[in-house]
């Protein structure tokens, strides 16, 4: 049976290192374990997190963490950059509203907001919804299926029933 | 986070030896090295209670007593097109890569939602590592 | 049961070694151990002949002595969404796990409609296994 | 050729050993026998300038000295369901079985079309091999 | 070379054991080979599978196996439950039919049974299959798109040109 050093439950800030068979003080955030402690008294060699990489909680982690990326084709924008103790944070181009994987949004695409063509605009695109589009056509539009078309002069006559019923009213406007 | 998966370890064809050990949810590392980790997830709907999900996600996470949070490992991640149209659907993922653990690291799958997971039948949903 | 595929076992990159010999559609295993076994099987549609299928499925199954009937060992199956529209589609589904074998027994890959497989190609369809 | 996907070897949950190299978007094989390779590539859309692809593919390919042109070892093609209806989508592909490989021999990973590759987090697309 | 022992075929009921290298009488369906024999005279020792598990066959396996469960979340029900010599096997919960995914209905999908709202049922919904309508509208309901809609007194003189033709008609039913 391989001589096997029990491990300890290591006082706050440190960490068991199975290598160094004892506790180890922890590397800030930031940082990561270059070289474990040689006895709990000398301090752990930490290093600073290379460019590109990140850890936010203190560790005693042999590497850090790579960065994610913004998706920039997938209309992704950066909310904020990588730094040594924070990920990058993406949101969506403007004109974008996030359409979220999961329960945490952990993972979210960037969807197009709806333009409301001829409807009034109930609530305004935002990063975490569509724009609300009014359910009735502006004035000057009949809708059509579920789109509001514009009202043309020239073709009054030859338009459906609604169109006809829409644009025909309004004789101020002149036929 | 995402809600991980149980697993059985002994019946059927589950097992486990060379001290790679399985408790609380988790594969526990018994020795320093690379590993070859893998698991399928085959996920499918709709069911009674699932939401109109029009996604899953599969994820093998590393947790470690040197680091408070878990470490993504793989992920896989599919939309759902035949969800909309109301009719049954299944969709497997299978991950699978050589990853460097520590001695006492757990590995955990985590998934979008447990309600999408079939755990009908052993041979359609697996997990497990081998050291190289 | 469902239909057994056929592979080529010399020519372009297929081998077998170690005595891990091919025949009759299947690998067989020369010593008893722990195995990584893994498959691919790229499906296309629609075919002439092929039925409207609604599902595509992958099965690596054991048959040994010690058992009068085959043992399902990894399973994939994936419903089809575009096959609804008659516009040409591929799916691959890939298998990988470790499975502990008994010298003797034998390993083969079932689908669930033959005409259906992508056969055109070594590396779209392949099998193998290797020992840990 | 389909275009070649660059990786990073160093940074993260990356790293290479026992002499296995990566250089100019390629794993250079150290010393000749059969190796376990394998790659996940996950593809999403739709993108700003991405044709409306109707598949997306993914093709672990070698190149060796002793021949001119690559030789494509394993092969992942999937047509798109979802991409008509210009809501986003997510298609990972994992490619994984055992090659024979010669010393200075590389291998690389190809794809259908670089803009539909998510490259964003590094558990999501990944590439690998392992010695036998 | 490792001296092999040549497989002899062994006599009905017992198999060849690579570790005993010699025939051992089958466990019989229910249990399975604990411990090979020693000699073919005297027996296998077999256990009865764990629970959860069966073997169908007289075998010699290491291992039972694991039973499949119903998929009660997607609309399966137990018809009879897993024990030590047969598989649980599953159907459909009332109100809905299979969908089977391969020729031999291994895999399926329990789908809801069609209502056939405003029309009589020409063969009513069973585990294989979903409930047939007639193909026109049931007296008092008028189609419309592929639906039958119910006639309504309040709502007659408004609606389209088939409900009029059909719900107008029937001056019985006063207006």
């Amino acid at each position: 049976l391989r001589r096997h050093a029990t491990r300890l439950p290591c006082p706050a800030g440190m960490n068991w290192i199975e290598t160094a068979h004892q506790c180890c003080p922890q590397c800030p955030a930031g940082t990561f374990l270059s070289k474990p402690c040689t006895s709990p008294e000398n301090g752990s060699v930490c290093l600073a997190c290379p460019a590109g990489t990140f850890r936010t909680q203190p560790n005693t982690l042999s590497e850090c963490q790579a960065c994610y990326e913004c998706d920039r084709q997938a209309f992704q924008s950066v909310l904020s950059n990588c730094s040594a103790t924070s990920n990058v944070a993406c949101g969506c181009e403007p004109g974008h509203f996030r359409v979220c994987l999961d329960k945490h949004c952990s993972e979210f695409l960037c969807q197009k907001c709806q333009p409301c063509t001829g409807r009034l605009i109930q609530r305004p695109c935002s990063e975490a919804q569509d724009t609300l589009c009014d359910s009735s056509c502006k004035p000057d539009f009949y809708s059509e299926g579920d789109e509001c078309r514009p009202c043309h002069k020239s073709t009054l006559d030859t338009c459906g029933k609604e169109c006809q019923h829409v644009c025909g009213s309004g004789s101020g406007q002149g036929s | 986070h995402l809600p991980i998966l149980q697993w059985e370890d002994k019946r059927g064809l589950a097992f486990t030896k060379n001290n790679l050990s399985y408790s609380s949810n988790a594969l526990v590392i018994p020795v320093s090295g690379d590993y070859y980790v893998y698991a399928q997830v085959t996920f499918r709907g709709p069911t009674e209670s699932s939401s109109k999900a029009n996604s899953v996600t599969e994820i093998i996470t590393k947790v470690t007593d040197s680091y408070p949070e878990p470490t993504q490992l793989l992920t896989g991640t599919k939309t759902l097109s035949e969800n909309g149209n109301g009719s049954g659907w299944f969709q497997p993922i299978y991950l699978g890569a050589v990853v460097s653990l520590e001695a006492g690291d757990k590995l955990m799958v985590n998934v979008s939602d447990i309600k999408l997971v079939d755990y009908t039948k052993e041979h359609k949903t697996f997990f497990g590592a081998f050291l190289l």
